[in-house]
């Protein structure tokens, strides 16, 4: 009865496009003349069957298809499993049943009306994207039935189809939300999760989304961000933040002991995530070529220097390298070199994990008890402060060998193209926090007061697994 | 007829169970436990925080016998169990009422 | 001793190659030159090593061997996973050897035979390929001697390598006899299993996969299945209830409680699926095209519109959302798109999507508790229903902007081209079923009076793990 | 304190390219021009940005990139939880944590120096590369600033980048060290094993990769490794022996049970191994070509012999197949076709599979335990002898149609290439057997004295996980 | 008041506890212990070395019940957990000096 | 010598064991069990098949103890274990006929 909100808000959801899918259909038609990329749409007979050899780079697409699984991937198995270790034995479902819904619930919001609001174009200098590609209009593959050619088009973008780019940025739309549970995990409610997690997608994700990389403001100002140090963990370790700051603290926190139940699972995520990862950096070229190779190596390294470096750090403070640590300076050098791993060389990457580890391993363990918030899973400690230092760090080791963004002048502070990348960074930081902070506020605020953030204290007690979703993730019975 | 329970090391399970089966003792129960005592536990480090695990892991070992094997019992547990070092556990002794084997409806020591 | 007839069999199996393969190696040769697609094996100098970059389409190429690798990714971790975290503790070994010992068993079978008789060729309206293909002749790297042209040959299949071909949909043939494991859980004897699943392979699977896609009768009658809705999921479906019905229900169904002992390995083995499927479905585009595009986006939207609805049903019927019905309405809505992913637009996928979670939750609800057979991990339920609603939702759906399947007229119903492909499929799918329903029953009607079907009480009661394996999944000891 | 040593070592080794990295960059603008293949240096305007599409296939590029990822997966998860499930429980946290820090560790060291010392060249007969691309200098991009082009260059490898070659060779370097750890399992000290593994990669590994891979001493015999038979899996697998002698048996071994104590774990990091291998061997192709998809098929067939030929010899012998069975028979076919796969039919591979599988059966089973060493997970008794025997089933079934390394004639045995082939296999065998035991004996012979190999008894005793680690892999209080 | 401890095959549990809860008995507890006794353990191989698990997996169900009750507790786990094979389990039956229900303080048999 | 078994709900073992702790108490014990009692268990569905499972988590802490702080501990464990909600547990109290620690062998009082 209670959840009823929910339900009811996500049958309609689902029953949108059965109104408007044939629409699309028929509507799609004329409009997809106007797509200035189509295939072969002149010099060719009519009647003639889809034929995108010409224009589709078949390596690329390859590339970008199998980074959209790596990055799908990322979110479930390995965020659920990394995210699903740490917290107690009686919450595991729950951060499951977080990922997977989410896996859902994002991809119907993105092909409705996310990606149009991401990638609809607007000009230079927009907020948001227009609205050309609601319900993927101009996106899946089209029938023309012009004059001067009949057939299949193949909307594309650069030289893969649209639908890929779609998919691709599709994953980059589950897994953002995805991350930030971990600041509410074992006692979000499951009905406003899914509500704000919508609401958060389309006001908070895609127009930062829009305007980094879709010629948006930010673009315009040349703020750079290779696959998301601001679009994804900027902004999903702020919001994270306000999260664990809106929803209080566990029960018991402070006081009772909330081990990770099954660090093996935490360990076998990370090196999921890790794996996906390379779709998520070096598909970010969109294409297989160079910049892709050097994204893919850079990636590489920083997570290999994250990776010594935390549990060294331990070593040489507590006398014991960890396993969390080795995973968690694993992630806070992926989350570090996301936004610059398509602009600085691989080499780079290596000190950039090195940073990366450092800032974060402090960030979560004095930072963290000292301010006694509880992002129960560390995600503004590791994605904040990952991605902010990331965002920074490629202002000051971005090299014109990788993107030679300043017409052959040198472009990062180490190279000596001086402070202007950097300043610019950091603009951009300011902005995406500030855009974060303010919108996630305001979205919970709301929700508090509408729906309730958390279960009751029985609920949070028998634990998410049993009283949300009537399940126990082990049964050991014969 | 008495019961005894012996909470021991991990480690030594076997060695005392096939100590006891050498002494004719042909059936015992063994329980996964977590001990609270002089040993000390360890502390665990999550991302700094710390966390003090003070239950140990042990095995109780439960074994009912009759009156006249209880002492030979007990020395077998305690030499078999025993490394001297703080943590090797208890030997608690109790009486029982009766004993019935399943199966046969036996009672008392022929359950046994 | 009474394993024997089956470890008879096996080394048999594994010992023919033994026999034959340098035959085919010398066969090879003279035969190779009739393959209609040699690579360049013209307008050369004699004693060119093998250069094959002219036609490979490398895109292609390493889209399908990524495909290739998705698949078997399926079947273990993915199936296993999802499957063994349902069954009781006791057999989850049982499960686990089902999926990784078909993985050895099944493709040994494919190179022997199974590829020949699925892809051999026979002409329009044939019942099984010939056997060009036995032994891999012909699809393996070959050695030319000829006179005009001295020199390694690659056999193609359009713009990839036989071999690659031959290695995609030899992971089909792996993953359709394991879905079958699930109807029989937890007490089908390992011996009666692995010879069932030769049989059943080569006596359904490849007439079926013929009919389809080797141009057999199916495909002459127009039948349309992109990636296996017929050939592997309703008949494996169907399979499946009949070994259900034949083998009986496991002791203590109805009465003592069989709850999945490991619902994380559940949602971990699905998101692996889903991970996987889009092998599976774009990978069946054998390219790496607009269209590979297009059945990823439908494969995607279909699985989060299941894995919405389902929850969304339960959430409304019996107030809460579960893990498992998440990942039963993603697997629902992933069998069903199945057949269609390559013929609809990715938009009406979310409908397929929908209508597959919604048939598949009372199939296995409503229905298979009316009935009262134990299919035990509902593989009737859910891909038996999910493959034959996706078949026809073929016929609804089918677009010409996806595939022009009609030289430029409406194709599926919804776009106006008629009842004609509707009737096409419905005709295909009944077909399908008997079949696979009638070859079953035989196979399994005898194979109960040879070998029986099921092990003893005792084991059943002490787990297969110990009975049939002598193994124990975890081991706590210290 | 008495871990200084290696933390001092980890942090020296993580600052090095912070003095280093500037350096390199600013190095590598003049060293760049003469890499023979830079991208279009010539025939273009001054200031053009990279532009790499005319000579990096991106098929290929995008199959490599693919490769490396699937290669790290293969560490971990795939490994890791391989190994992770037959260790005790309370141990399960210490191999995690081997795999994941070598995950690091070797990728800092190999674009430190690693690479260079593998594939800098070095000439006909050479026994290691020389230093061209240490700190990935020439391998990532660069910037010309030369007479003819202004801009940036990508450093090729055939049709990918010679980052990309990097990276997956990279992948390499991660996972030989890691198969040690299987033989010191559960009672190594962590110190230690980082030590020996950054020195044993550098001295036993490289050279042995430069004189098989990069026309060293073994290339210019004619020896032929297609994707580290001999490099990886012989190293590693004699390695592990000596690790086991040198180390000594863990306490208890022979008296008390050591199982495996999750063998679910071990079964789906068996899948994983099978999955990722396709990189490991197809990828070596370095391209997405036939030579890839026949390696592909060679490895599917062998993985798939051995998976159904180790159970049925326990079958036969024992009564019972079991699930550790299958897969030590995948990973014996996995380990024994690796050096074949790209020189044999995929037909062949089922025999190598069925040699493999049963070879190491009996090294596994008789050999070992009437030896009496302690090579805890078996990494001799699969890697090494599987290593071996493919090494030397290479020269028997080698067949020009796969690859044409005679000039059109004959290759292997078997197609009537006579003892040439098998001679120089033999004798590769040998040589890297003799190189791996003496240098692996010097450096154990020398740690042991310095920094000792082994956890004290308490430390065993009360496993890994706690002692070394201060974590515990399973908590399930609530 | 006296305590049940009764040690029986892991599948016979619902079926006890259904009929101890259909002669009136209000609660229990149930622990998993690892029995060794006549009946065998297995032996389990993993790639050649044998190793005898000696233990095999039990459930000991604990019933805290009044002196007048004991009889038929005892007579209901005796018939329910029969199947009358080596290793149907024992039950052990001991005196207790008082039970204490937590929530309210209540004491003897009005705890239970 | 007496043996305190006390059934808590799994959240207040902490709390428990540290008042136990304060009051001087040494060693103890700790099982996971499953209860079945007044408090329901709950009701799971998988894929419309419900099954219910009566038998909820519950933690049994062991603590041997002389006779003298017998009381203490009673009260201390009702005290820090109850909620005032049906399923707190129970407190069971047998006798026990002596204790023996094995690392020194010393028995009855000296041995806890
Ligand atoms: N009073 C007690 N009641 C129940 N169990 C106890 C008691 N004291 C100790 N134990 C058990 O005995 C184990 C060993 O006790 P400990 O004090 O650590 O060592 P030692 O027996 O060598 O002095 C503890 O872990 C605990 O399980
Ligand atoms: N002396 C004993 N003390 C404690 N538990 C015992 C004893 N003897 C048997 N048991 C328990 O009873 C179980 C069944 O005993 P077993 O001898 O195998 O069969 P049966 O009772 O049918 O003769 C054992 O697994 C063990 O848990
Ligand atoms: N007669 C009994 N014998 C053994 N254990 C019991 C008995 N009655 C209750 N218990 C244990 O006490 C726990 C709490 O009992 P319950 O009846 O649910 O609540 P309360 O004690 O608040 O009335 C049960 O879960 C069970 O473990």
């Amino acid at each position: 009865m209670r959840h009823f909100s929910l339900a009811a808000f996500c049958l309609l959801l689902l029953a949108a496009p059965f109104v408007n899918a044939q629409e699309a259909n028929e509507d799609a038609r004329p409009a997809q003349i106007s797509i200035p990329v189509v295939t072969d749409d002149a010099g060719q007979d009519e009647k003639v069957m889809t034929d995108d050899a010409g224009t589709i780079d078949t390596g690329d697409n390859a590339w970008i298809l199998v980074a959209s699984a790596l990055v799908l991937f990322m979110t479930a198995p390995g965020l659920a499993m990394f995210y699903g270790g740490l917290v107690r034995r009686k919450n595991i479902l729950g951060v499951l049943m977080q990922c997977i819904f989410l896996m859902g619930l994002m991809s119907i919001v993105w092909c409705l009306w996310g990606y149009s609001i991401c990638f609809g174009g607007g000009g230079d200098g927009s907020l948001v994207g227009n609205f050309d590609f609601l319900l993927l209009e101009n996106v899946q593959l089209g029938w023309n039935d012009g004059p001067n050619f009949t057939g299949a088009v193949v909307p594309m973008e650069g030289s893969i189809p649209r639908l890929t780019h779609m998919l691709f940025q599709g994953m980059f739309f589950i897994i953002t939300p995805a991350l930030i549970c971990g600041a509410f995990a074992e006692r979000m409610k499951f009905s406003t999760m899914a509500v704000f997690m919508v609401l958060w997608g389309t006001l908070v994700y895609c127009p930062l989304c829009h305007m980094f990389w879709d010629g948006g403001l930010l673009a315009s100002w040349g703020a750079q961000d290779f696959a998301g140090g601001a679009v994804v963990h900027i902004s999903s370790g702020c919001a994270a933040l306000i999260c664990a700051l809106m929803i209080g603290n566990r029960l018991g926190h402070g006081s009772d002991p909330m081990p990770p139940h099954n660090l093996t699972y935490t360990a076998i995520g990370t090196a999921m995530l890790w794996f996906g990862w390379f779709g998520f950096n070096a598909g970010s070229a969109l294409s297989a070529n160079g910049l892709a190779a050097s994204a893919f190596a850079a990636t590489h390294l920083s997570a290999a220097a994250g990776t010594l470096t935390w549990p060294c750090i331990e070593w040489y403070k507590d006398g014991k390298p960890t396993v969390l640590g080795a995973c968690s300076g694993a992630i806070a050098g992926l989350a570090c070199i996301t936004p610059a791993a398509g602009f600085i060389s691989p080499m780079s990457g290596v000190l950039v994990g090195i940073l990366a580890a450092t800032c974060c391993y402090f960030a979560c363990t004095s930072l963290k008890s000292r301010l006694g918030y509880d992002d129960s899973l560390d995600v503004f400690g590791i994605h904040g402060i990952g991605g902010i230092l990331g965002m920074l760090l490629t202002g000051i080791f971005a090299s014109r060998a990788v993107q030679d963004l300043n017409d052959g002048s040198p472009v990062g502070l180490v190279e000596g193209g001086g402070y202007d990348l950097l300043g610019i960074q950091l603009m951009a930081v300011l902005f995406t926090i500030l855009l974060t902070v303010a919108f996630t506020f305001i979205l919970l605020w709301i929700l508090e007061r509408t729906m309730g953030l958390r279960v009751s204290q029985d609920e949070e007690m028998e634990g998410l697994d049993l009283s949300l979703h009537g399940e126990e993730g082990y049964i050991n019975l014969p | 007829m008495k019961k005894v329970e012996a909470i021991i090391r991990h480690f030594k399970l076997e060695d005392v169970k096939n100590a006891l089966a050498e002494e004719g003792i042909q059936g015992m129960t063994a329980v996964e436990v977590r001990g609270f005592g002089r040993q000390k536990g360890h502390s665990e480090t999550y991302r700094g925080t710390e966390y003090a695990v003070d239950f140990v892991p042990k095995v109780k070992l439960e074994v009912v016998c009759g009156d006249d094997v209880l002492q030979k019992v007990v020395d077998t547990i305690l030499h078999t169990a025993q490394t001297g070092q703080i943590g090797d556990g208890k030997i608690f002794v109790s009486d029982l009422a009766n004993a019935i084997r399943i199966r046969t409806g036996e009672m008392g020591n022929d359950a046994l």
